[in-house]
């Protein structure tokens, strides 16, 4: 496990790379800072994990990277550009499912579809083919024939679902995914996992994933960064060496187990100083 | 496997409540009708004051193809103004929704505007525009749009920001989050403004026909009282109230489509949710 | 102390032809009489006659033709009048020189800005009749009040039907020159009803006689001194209203002097002495304009029983002299 | 150990841009009445059409003793009027809102009502009430309260049922209910009909005051317009313009308080979230 | 682990008694039965834990006992008492934190004080102390001093951490916990654990808890009833006999972990067999 943050310089050519980046929300007495000198870096294709604690900052680093706020020092950099607004390649699923109430579960997963190019000057004419493949989508989550339904019909797991599907419709070249599987059973989960680690070793987008669950960070990332309480650093960067693709059955081997226990105590060991 | 589950027929509404629902207006209007007969005749109010609904009706019957001809002038009237409020109202609402400097600049100049009677302007139209259709239809048109402004730009400042995002992190311009989002999630306060906005543009029509037309059910009604038929006076009232149900019940039933989804809580409660 | 509580509706916003009132009031003519008198603007002649009948005020100053419609429909409902103040209507036609509006004949095929209903735009075919003209010849374009005057003035009409101690006024405050005014009165080309007087419910004149009586002696009392010194009654108004132009007033004062209030009849008969022949001859044709199919007897409109006694009733020497001025 | 973060300073927002926003309407308006008063004079716009700003200023000044006692009634009876609005706007707002009958059973009859020119109505208050300060006030009343009605309705109607299941778990009452959640998340909705309400009381007071007052600025303003002084008509809207922003901008300041939770989107936009 | 759900009949003294229930959503083609002919009895004092697949009505039997709806079938009693509208006995913290977005924290929390009797009557003269063990009750989960924050200043998991906080204050005979744990990491997650476990202990109110997370549900619970997929049945009911205080390190002793094994296969062959 690489031992300090800053210890992780970002390789020349990493798609997301989050530089030195502090967030500071309010004034006054409301004042909290969210984010501390944090770096990442995430190379092309590559699949990251960021584990911390509550209230550490994870869902602030997110939506610093899709640009939905700026970093108040720090720049950050997607693809090679630094990010000054919204950006148009990503994808993102919130820790809360934040599903369109007027719109049907089908229309919602449909939403990016009708932003982002080529796809929303296709939308019209190749309606019934885009409808089958958020059907397909639907379907690979557990959640087909629930398309006509309103969200709020929907359970809490069963939205967090429909949310998922809407990060990926599109294609994006970069996913983000806030806690997504928080509110889902352990086998549901785990059957998810392999949805989105098949999706992504076949398109090989690039991915940045929120997660409380250890066990799920080591089965699909590549590399997990480890955040302190807030305000939030990284304070260890952990490769995953296994090979593709990964089973279940894997995440019982020792290997991953070891790491799974090293994280751990890094964590714990991270909060018994704080 | 499914076994004893209650069938559809069960679980159907009841539709003696929907019945009574859909026929309350009538009979609450009919109510009122009877208790103002009644006290008319109990204290002997003068027709000139105050005509019965008998009276009133009598004088509809009497005067009705008259009637017809001046309503459908005012009913083209209101609709030409509030239509262009209706455009105009969710241009400016959407300003002032949008942005915050014209938030603050245009809202005093709005209700500075909007606290003047119309009626004084009126005459300043009917200089410009000469009389008839086009100052009734402009008096409609400012009387309603302000409510609109209002309510759209409500609607607009108050979505909520996560729902924003969700447009925002896929690289939505502007346009297309107003689109997408704010004017969906502005749905019922556009509907609740449209309630106000119809009744105000028939108000404005028939005012400016009292001031400076030769057609319309407030041309009509000026005549009458200059006559003293009160009861002919009365009788554009309800003309021009029966209009504003008209319309409105057109729109009642697009609003149900616009904004169920924000309705949900009624409906479930009307329908129960899943039990018996 | 225990003076009777009288309240008195005007047929319009406060002007000069409302200073017999006011000095009326200040003098204390009408508290000498045991009343107690609140006088309210009105908001025209139809309006205060409503109110009148209404029982919403006691006493009413109007013009007189409205009461033959409303008591013919409104047979409960009887309103007489009891004094008559303007014995000819200052109501005609009003235009600027350019148009060339002086007399009957000249309305042919001009445009003409007038409200809906109002007593000229009622009585002009009998009126046109009266001066062999054809009754069609004229085009209306019916506006409210005050949008009358600017239509003339703005161009998009030939001439009003209106007042003409109003309009006169209002095109001088908007900067026409008084000499290129021109009108002439109905009552000058012979339809000669009765114009504004005081107003009562006929059962109210009935069961208090002596309020009624009260009343138009102080009145008349009032109109005495006001033309025997308008400008008393004019200082008085301007305290009432401050926002009237006391120079309009006057020229306004001297107009209705001079229009309908001391025409030769007045002069020679004194005030509020009305003729049964031309009162039922004007009448008929005010009835035949409106539509009203009866015919008018001055008893049921008319009660002079309340007048004070007619010496009281004669013109100052002073109004006299502006009179024969003129 | 947090070192380089920026100061108190640096994240306050520019000050710069809040002058801007608050001068906005004054400079709008400045901007506005210049343009008016050269277009009146290039145009030779007649003074009993249009006065120029310049001539309704002198106007103004010239009548600023007796102006201000007829402003004082105006507001007078506007204030009683929008206040009893704004009580019976929340209680049928709330029953209308609440009951799904009630919806179907008053709304039509409410649009009706409101579709009737008020003025018409005057007279027969008049005959009830005197002339003065009691038609007046219920005349603004009148007006004022529909919009009320309809946006607590719509705020009511509107409600997420997930917040009012939190209040139904605990056993809450429906007054309960309704005072903790119903109400606090219509305020955007209510506040936004006051300006609506706020502008219809004044024009209700007004033109109340036109047809039967012996004070008050519609009193001055016919009295104005029966004497053909156009200037002193215009004088009077200015001032009843004046009256609707001082009392926009009173509630103004209580608005942001109730409804700044909902708001909070655009509060974000302007200090921005963190950053520079 | 007890074969079947029917052979579960309610103890006599039974506080909670869910019988027999079923729950139908909808008419026509948007038609769900939710739960199907569900049975489940909670003693007095007793704490209950729900797990099961996402969709299959958790949530939905928690707002049958608490109230908020009907069931389509069968009845519900709570305290011996048949349930025909909301408790006023209970405490509940949704799936969704469902803050109101314009009271601060602190005036979240200290909601169910204003409604609910004895509080309500002496909130006003007794608000400071009321204050104080809502201050205490915010630091017991870590958010000490985010009182006067807006809810939609805090992070997801904090959000969660109030509303379980707004469950207990007013010290509810019943208390229903909607997935509590679900956005937090595993420390902070273990953590509420223990508060959680102490606060039951020394008051001992009845709760029922749903979770995906079968340590939880070992760790917490006297008693897990395992639920089906859509329509949800409860298939199984384990009773876990450890004794209490139960520590984190008891969660890595065999019998517990042999617990959570056999509830994790019993779910997945039920799954299976789906
Ligand atoms: N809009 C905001 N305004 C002010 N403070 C905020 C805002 N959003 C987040 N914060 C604060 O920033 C810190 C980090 O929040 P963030 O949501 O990024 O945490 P997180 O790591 O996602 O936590 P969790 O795991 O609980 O979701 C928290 O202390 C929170 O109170
Ligand atoms: N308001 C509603 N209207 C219609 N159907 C609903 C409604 N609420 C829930 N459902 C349906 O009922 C079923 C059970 O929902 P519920 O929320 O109880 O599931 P859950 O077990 O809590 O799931 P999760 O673990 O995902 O939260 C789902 O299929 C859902 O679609
Ligand atoms: C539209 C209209 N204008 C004026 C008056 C009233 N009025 C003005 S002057 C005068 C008396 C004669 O000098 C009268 C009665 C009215 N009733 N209706
Ligand atoms: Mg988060
Ligand atoms: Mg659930």
């Amino acid at each position: 496990m690489d031992p300090a943050p800053t210890a992780d310089p970002a390789p020349p050519d990493a798609f997301v790379d989050i530089d030195d980046v502090s967030l500071v929300y309010g004034r006054g007495t409301s004042r909290t800072v969210a984010l501390h000198h944090a770096s990442i870096a995430v190379p092309r294709g590559g699949f990251a994990a960021v584990v911390g604690p509550s209230g550490c900052g994870k869902s602030s680093l997110m939506k610093l990277v899709t640009g939905l706020m700026p970093p108040t020092r720090g720049t950050i950099r997607v693809d090679g550009a630094t990010v000054t607004g919204p950006l148009k390649i990503a994808g993102m699923a919130f820790q809360n499912p934040t599903l369109l109430p007027w719109r049907s579960t089908l229309d919602n997963i449909m939403l990016p579809l009708e932003i982002v190019e080529p796809h929303a000057s296709r939308l019209r004419r190749n309606r019934a083919e885009y409808v089958g493949r958020a059907e397909a989508l639907l379907a690979s989550v557990g959640l087909d024939g629930f398309g006509n339904r309103n969200p709020w019909q929907l359970s809490g797991g069963m939205q967090q679902r429909a949310s998922l599907c809407r990060s990926l419709i599109h294609e994006p070249d970069l996913l983000m995914l806030d806690e997504p599987f928080a509110a889902l059973d352990a086998f549901t989960r785990e059957e998810l996992w392999g949805v989105l680690q098949k999706v992504w070793m076949e398109r090989r987008f690039t991915v940045v994933l929120v997660t409380h669950d250890l066990r799920e960070a080591v089965y699909l990332a590549d590399r997990i960064y480890v955040m302190s309480a807030r305000p939030g650093r990284i304070v260890a960067a952990r490769d995953v060496p296994f090979a593709r693709p990964r089973s279940l059955e894997d995440t019982f081997a020792p290997e991953f187990v070891d790491i799974v226990h090293e994280l751990r105590d890094h964590i714990s060991r991270e909060r018994a100083a704080a | 496997m499914i076994d004893d589950l209650p069938t559809e027929e069960e679980t159907r509404s009841r539709f003696g409540r929907a019945a009574l629902e859909n026929a309350s207006p009538v009979i609450i209007a009919i109510v009122t009708l009877i208790v103002w007969e009644i006290a008319c005749r109990v204290f002997d109010v003068p027709r000139f004051v105050l005509p019965t609904p008998s009276m009133i009706f009598a004088s509809l019957v009497k005067w009705h193809a008259v009637i017809a001809t001046h309503a459908a002038q005012t009913l083209y009237t209101t609709l030409i103004g509030f239509a262009f409020a209706v455009v105009a109202g969710l241009v400016i609402g959407i300003a002032v929704g949008t942005s915050r400097l014209l938030y603050k600049a245009l809202y005093p100049i709005l209700i500075a505007f909007n606290s003047v009677p119309k009626v004084a302007i009126v005459p300043v139209l009917v200089i410009w525009f000469g009389i008839g259709t086009i100052p009734a239809a402009i008096t409609a048109f400012l009387l309603a749009f302000f409510p609109i402004v209002v309510n759209v730009a409500a609607g607009l400042a108050t979505v909520e920001p996560e729902l924003e995002d969700v447009l925002r992190s896929l690289g939505a311009s502007k346009r297309k989050i107003l689109m997408k989002v704010g004017l969906p999630r502005s749905m019922p306060y556009f509907f609740a403004s449209l309630k106000v906005a119809i009744t105000l543009a028939l108000v404005g029509s028939v005012i400016s026909e009292t001031i400076a037309s030769n057609a319309g059910i407030g041309y009509l009604m000026l005549n009458a009282s200059s006559r003293f038929d009160v009861p002919l006076v009365f009788a554009g009232l309800f003309v021009v109230a029966a209009l504003g149900v008209a319309i409105y019940a057109l729109f009642a039933t697009v609003e149900t489509r616009f904004t169920g989804w924000a309705t949900r809580a009624q409906t479930a409660r009307l329908e129960g949710t899943g039990g018996g | 102390q225990d003076k009777t509580k009288v309240n008195f509706v005007l047929d319009w916003a406060w002007q000069a032809m409302h200073g017999p009132f006011l000095i009326a009031l200040d003098k204390g003519y009408y508290a000498d009489e045991g009343l107690d008198v609140t006088i309210d603007r009105g908001f025209g002649s139809g309006d205060t006659i409503a109110k009148v009948a209404a029982k919403a005020y006691d006493f009413g100053f109007a013009e007189g033709t409205s009461l033959l419609k409303f008591n013919t429909e409104n047979p409960d409902d009887q309103v007489i009048s009891v004094l008559i103040i303007n014995d000819e209507s200052p109501t005609g036609v009003i235009s600027v020189q350019k148009n060339g509006v002086t007399t009957p004949q000249d309305l042919m095929g001009k445009k003409i800005s007038a409200t809906q209903n109002a007593a000229t735009v009622l009585v002009w075919p009998v009126f046109a009749q009266l001066n062999g003209l054809d009754p069609e010849g004229i085009e209306y374009l019916f506006v409210e009040p005050s949008l009358r005057d600017a239509m003339v003035l703005q161009g998009q009409a030939d001439a009003t039907f209106g007042f003409a101690t109003t309009t006169v006024l209002n095109m001088v405050q908007a900067g026409v020159d008084r000499d290129d005014i021109t009108y002439f009165t109905l009552a000058q080309y012979g339809l000669k009803p009765y114009s504004s007087g005081i107003i009562v419910r006929a059962d109210y004149a009935k069961e208090n006689p002596e309020v009624v009586k009260g009343f138009v002696a102080a009145t008349v009392k009032g109109l005495v001194d006001m033309l025997a010194d308008p400008e008393e009654g004019l200082k008085l108004l301007k305290e009432r209203e401050p926002l009237i132009d006391e120079k309009v007033e006057a020229a306004r004062w001297e107009l209705a002097e001079e229009l309908s209030i001391l025409t030769p009849s007045v002069i020679d008969l004194g005030i509020s002495e009305v003729q049964k022949v031309r009162y039922e001859e004007a009448a008929m044709q005010v009835a035949e304009s409106f539509g009203i199919d009866v015919q008018p007897k001055m008893e049921n409109y008319y009660d002079p029983s309340f007048l004070p006694s007619r010496q009281d009733r004669q013109v100052p020497e002073a109004a006299k002299e502006r009179a024969a001025a003129k």
